[in-house]
């Protein structure tokens, strides 16, 4: 007995098994969904009464620039939100301070045609893509759209876009969101969307920039943050739509799990060979 | 003589730019005086950039003679993977080069950036994800309660997991403000003290350096 | 003469505190160091880390297997460099300890700056100890990349593929903390960790047998040397640790009488 | 064409990088060596633009005022001495300037930061109306001030033979208070960062290999193949 014991101790301190298992259990949920709940924090609950309280058909800026590291934390925040917002018949104009930023959202349309459907290229929706120059790109998207890019990102010239026409100034957005991997993107927009123009805004970011853009909510500079994964998890709920947030949650609780089963595991295995040791 | 080439100076260098630097900061006196000191302050950085630049480069060409060296030994399995090396770290060289000569800004120099878009960021992605497995191997051997600090440790990383997943709120909603809890009170604490003891480690070394007792960063004792 | 007043000399940013604090410190370090050179000398509480290192290095040489040693990557030229310069602190203990046990050593790290150092460093703990046969420089040093996880990649493969027998990690890190610490423990070496990056420490403690916490590895520096002096500047890191405990207990009792201490520290 | 060797190789690179943590294989050490070299290229690659940036575009510029950035390029070559028998001090320099401009940087800051912040960030209320918080702030500053004292080298109370002295007590539970409070900030630390690292592991799932289910699985097979040879090789050598 005391043999087998001690070589079950060994199979389950083998690394390969537990890495396994976390492989196993961190994509079964991403296929099977568990939907197990969750609750949902007061930071996100605020950002989803702010949207739900905009006047139906405001014009909002979005600056979509994550890079693609960043996809599994964003993404989420940015399809629940995108969605929210089409179904205040909000009318979105997107742009894009970082280079990456274009491609993740053409993947984020593609995963995602449902958010878009029924919407008009143009008049509902615009996509800017890429605009060179860091923070005085920013600066010149909030003075004039149409003064700062020549034509979308489809290369249609800026005249030929309704959306443009009707919302070409920050002034005329009740808000910009910014989905952003990179601090200093915050920072621009805070610099030349909020202090000159005083335009809300709402950060959508990965959970480690969470400590560095608290300071922007507390002075009053941002709405609020939507940090992380869960906080697309949560948004997802709210607007009950769920997608890979969600799933990451399950994800994160089965996986969890493992590795708890592993650890109480390891403490009875170390227990028993421990006491039956001393009997000897 | 060569003595004094050899260590004294060196380490006078390092004294006297401490010291300098130090001033540098804290010196105000007026406006216009203080702008000159930023602009010396930020000189004396500009030749610290430039001087790990040329340094880095260095280190290029060291990695390369590493791998060289593995060639010249004639380790058969390792010859092919010492040549991947030195050739990728080349043709790379020859790229930003190339992006300098052009006048393009490096990273949208259109080669050098592939190679750094689909062979560096997935691998370097993939690497700083493979902590999850090392963070769970981790996780497993260190959460065992061999003695009391070992059994706290296990309980506090036990409500700390449930309080960050929706399956500890399934549990008991109570686990996300107790992990709260834990993460604001005791964690901050905690790591105060060492915060406080490496600043003063640092200002100690520091003074170490400004007396030429610290010489180590000299390599050979001559 | 005209004297200007005290807060236009000294910038308001920086603090005068501050200032007052780093001179007070900097003249009690001094003054401790003197009195050591006179020949006074201090009961200093051992380091369980540092005394472990000879042990390390013993272990290797008995099993014949390398030890592993390295500082990290990056640039010295940033915040970071009392840590690096920790690290090669602890590098000339390690390197002599080789050197008189006949380990081979193997550092590997990615700052570009410190090559030169760490070179020199190995070089002369073989030299010192007698043994310079033991000692080839392209083997025993080896600068890998600048690159975070381009170096944790290749160290973690060094650690494996040459059997560590001791695994010392001491130096400023990043999340490759522990990616080195647990490369270590998959081929059952003697680990040694030490960082004084805060949210770093705890997987050094977790994960290794041994590990400097903190200031710890600027301490250890100092007991490198094996210089009395030098070690007895530790002894101004306490003066420090005392003023802060008397500035915590001082503001606590003002704080219900209305005195506000953090505004005048702030100065 | 290009574009399925791009989706592919990102797919493979990240399982063959991932493919360690069972066993050290070919396949891994493929992927580290490609990506040693291409992190060695991008970041002299990167050194050269900040070189430039820094001082060969200002000199150019103008060259008269800008003459003095030569200086560092110099000390920087001085770097290569370090092959040199004779004057492999010379190198020494450069190092010297680099670590003391590093070390003034935390030197002068490290009061203000690391001593004045950290200590007003301790000075909170002890006696507040609500209890919850008076206690918070108690276990606050309790555990800062014993772990303080935890790093405290040079003064500690003797230790006699025989009965351990009163003061000895005091400071033995003092640092054990100290210690126990430190232990939960690693525990809670190690914990946390659990979930991090699987936010990101899921991310990089949903980025590279999901959506590329062929290409995942040939490069998965491909390094099935590597790891067991790799153990017939280990049990055989």
């Amino acid at each position: 007995m005391g043999i087998s014991l001690k070589r079950l101790d060994t199979i389950i301190g083998t690394r390969q098994l537990l890495y396994t298992l976390l492989i196993i259990f961190t994509l079964i949920p991403m296929f099977f969904p568990l939907r197990l709940p969750i609750s949902i924090s007061a930071r996100t609950k605020k950002v989803y009464s702010y949207i739900d309280n905009l006047k139906p058909g405001s014009y909002i800026f979005i600056d979509f620039d994550y890079d693609p590291a960043g996809r599994g934390e964003i993404e989420p925040q940015a399809v629940a939100t995108m969605k929210h917002l089409f179904d205040k018949n909000c009318k979105l104009v997107i742009a894009s301070l970082g280079t990456t930023g274009p491609v993740m959202f053409e993947i984020m349309r593609k995963t995602n045609p449902d958010i878009f459907a029924g919407k008009e290229y143009g008049k509902d929706w615009v996509n800017i893509g890429y605009v060179a120059g860091g923070e005085s790109a920013a600066a010149g998207l909030a003075r004039s759209i149409s003064g700062t890019v020549a034509a979308d990102a489809y290369g249609n010239p800026i005249g030929n876009l309704p959306l443009i026409k009707e919302a070409d100034k920050a002034e005329q957005f009740a808000l910009a969101i910014v989905y952003t991997t990179g601090t200093d993107t915050l920072y621009y927009f805070v610099r030349q969307w909020f202090t000159p123009y005083k335009v809300p805004l709402i950060m959508g970011i990965l959970g480690v920039m969470g400590p560095a853009a608290e300071p922007f909510v507390a002075a009053g500079q941002a709405v609020e943050l939507l940090v992380g994964q869960v906080a697309g998890a949560e948004y997802e709920v709210l607007v009950g739509r769920p997608g890979i947030g969600l799933g990451a949650m399950d994800a994160q609780s089965t996986s969890h799990a493992i590795i708890l089963i592993f650890i109480i595991l390891g403490n009875i295995m170390f227990w028993s060979v421990r006491l039956r040791g001393e009997k000897r | 003589m060569s003595v004094v080439w050899r260590r004294t100076i060196p380490q006078l260098l390092v004294a006297i730019i401490l010291v300098v630097m130090t001033a540098l900061y804290f010196l105000y006196i007026d406006k216009t005086t203080k702008a000159t000191l930023n602009y010396w302050d930020g000189l004396l950085i500009n030749y610290s950039i430039v001087i790990a630049a040329m340094a880095a480069i260095v280190g290029g060409v060291d990695l390369a003679r590493y791998h060289v060296s593995l060639i010249m030994k004639r380790e058969r399995e390792q010859i092919p993977f010492s040549l991947i090396t030195i050739i990728l770290e080349v043709v790379c060289v020859i790229f930003a080069f190339y992006a300098l000569a052009t006048g393009v800004p490096i990273l949208t120099q259109p080669q050098f950036s592939w190679i750094y878009l689909n062979l560096q960021v997935p691998t370097s992605s993939a690497m700083y994800s493979i902590l999850v497995f090392y963070v769970a191997s981790a996780a497993y051997r260190t959460f065992r309660a061999r003695n009391p600090p070992a059994l706290l440790l296990l309980i506090v990383g036990v409500i700390v997991m449930l309080g960050n997943t929706s399956l500890g709120f399934a549990i008991w909603p109570g686990f996300t403000p107790l992990k709260d809890w834990i993460m604001t009170v005791p964690n901050a604490a905690g790591y105060r003290p060492i915060v406080i003891g490496v600043g003063l480690g640092t200002i100690i070394l520091g003074l170490r350096l400004i007396l030429r007792k610290e010489v180590t960063w000299m390599g050979r004792r001559d | 003469m005209n004297y200007l007043p005290v807060e236009q000399v000294i910038n308001p940013a920086a603090g005068t505190v501050s200032l007052a604090i780093l001179i007070f410190l900097s003249l009690s370090g001094y003054y401790y160091m003197k009195l050591a050179e006179k020949g006074r000398t201090f009961p200093v509480r051992k380091i369980r880390a540092f005394e472990a290192i000879e042990e390390a290095v013993a272990r290797s040489v008995e099993m014949g297997r390398p030890v592993h040693y390295t500082i990290g990557y990056g640039s010295i030229r940033t915040a970071h460099a009392p840590q690096y310069t920790a690290g090669l602190g602890v590098l000339t203990h390690v390197a002599r300890l080789a050197g008189k046990y006949g380990a081979r050593l193997i550092v590997t790290h990615g700052v570009p700056e410190a090559i030169a150092s760490i070179d020199e460093i190995v070089r002369d703990g073989y030299f010192s100890e007698g043994r310079p046969e033991l000692y080839n420089p392209v083997d025993n040093a080896r600068y890998l990349t600048d690159v975070q996880f381009a170096y944790a990649s290749s160290a973690q493969a060094v650690i494996i593929r040459e059997n560590a027998g001791a695994n010392i990690v001491i130096g400023p890190f990043w999340a490759e903390s522990l990616i080195l610490a647990e490369a270590g423990t998959m081929v059952g070496a003697f680990q040694i960790g030490g960082t004084a990056r805060d949210v770093q420490i705890p997987f050094f403690v977790l994960v290794c047998d041994y590990a400097f916490i903190g200031e710890e590895i600027f301490a250890a520096g100092a007991m490198a040397s094996g210089d009395i002096p030098t070690l007895a500047s530790i002894r101004g890191q306490d003066v420090g640790k005392l003023l802060s405990i008397i500035l915590i207990v001082l503001g606590l009792i003002l704080l219900p009488l209305g005195v506000k201490l953090a505004t005048y520290l702030m100065w | 064409m290009i574009e399925a060797i791009q989706i592919w190789l990102s797919a493979a690179l990240v399982i063959w990088i991932w493919s360690f943590v069972y066993k050290d294989n070919y396949l891994y050490r493929l992927a580290q060596h490609i990506f040693l070299g291409a992190a060695a290229g991008y970041s002299i690659g990167i050194s050269l633009d900040s070189l430039n940036k820094t001082a060969l575009v200002p000199l150019a510029k103008s060259p008269t005022t800008n003459m003095h950035l030569i200086i560092p390029i110099i000390i920087g070559l001085l770097f290569f001495f370090k092959y040199s028998r004779r004057y492999y001090w010379v190198a020494r320099y450069g190092v010297g300037i680099a670590l003391a401009v590093g070390t003034a940087l935390a030197f002068r800051t490290a009061p203000m930061a690391n001593i004045i912040r950290q200590v007003n960030a301790v000075l909170l209320p002890l006696w507040t109306p609500d209890p919850v918080k008076t206690l918070n702030n108690w276990i606050h500053v309790v555990i800062t001030l014993s772990a303080l004292v935890y790093f405290i080298f040079t003064v500690t109370p003797r230790v006699v033979e025989g009965r351990p002295t009163i003061t000895y007590r005091v400071y033995d539970a003092v640092l054990r208070i100290g210690i126990y409070g430190m232990m939960v900030a690693f525990g809670a630390t190690l914990a946390n960062t659990i979930m991090t690292r699987l936010a990101f592991f899921i991310s990089m799932n949903i980025q590279y290999l999901q959506p590329y289910p062929l290409e995942s699985l040939s490069a998965i097979i491909l390094v099935a193949i590597a790891i067991l040879f790799a153990m017939r090789r280990a049990r055989a050598g």
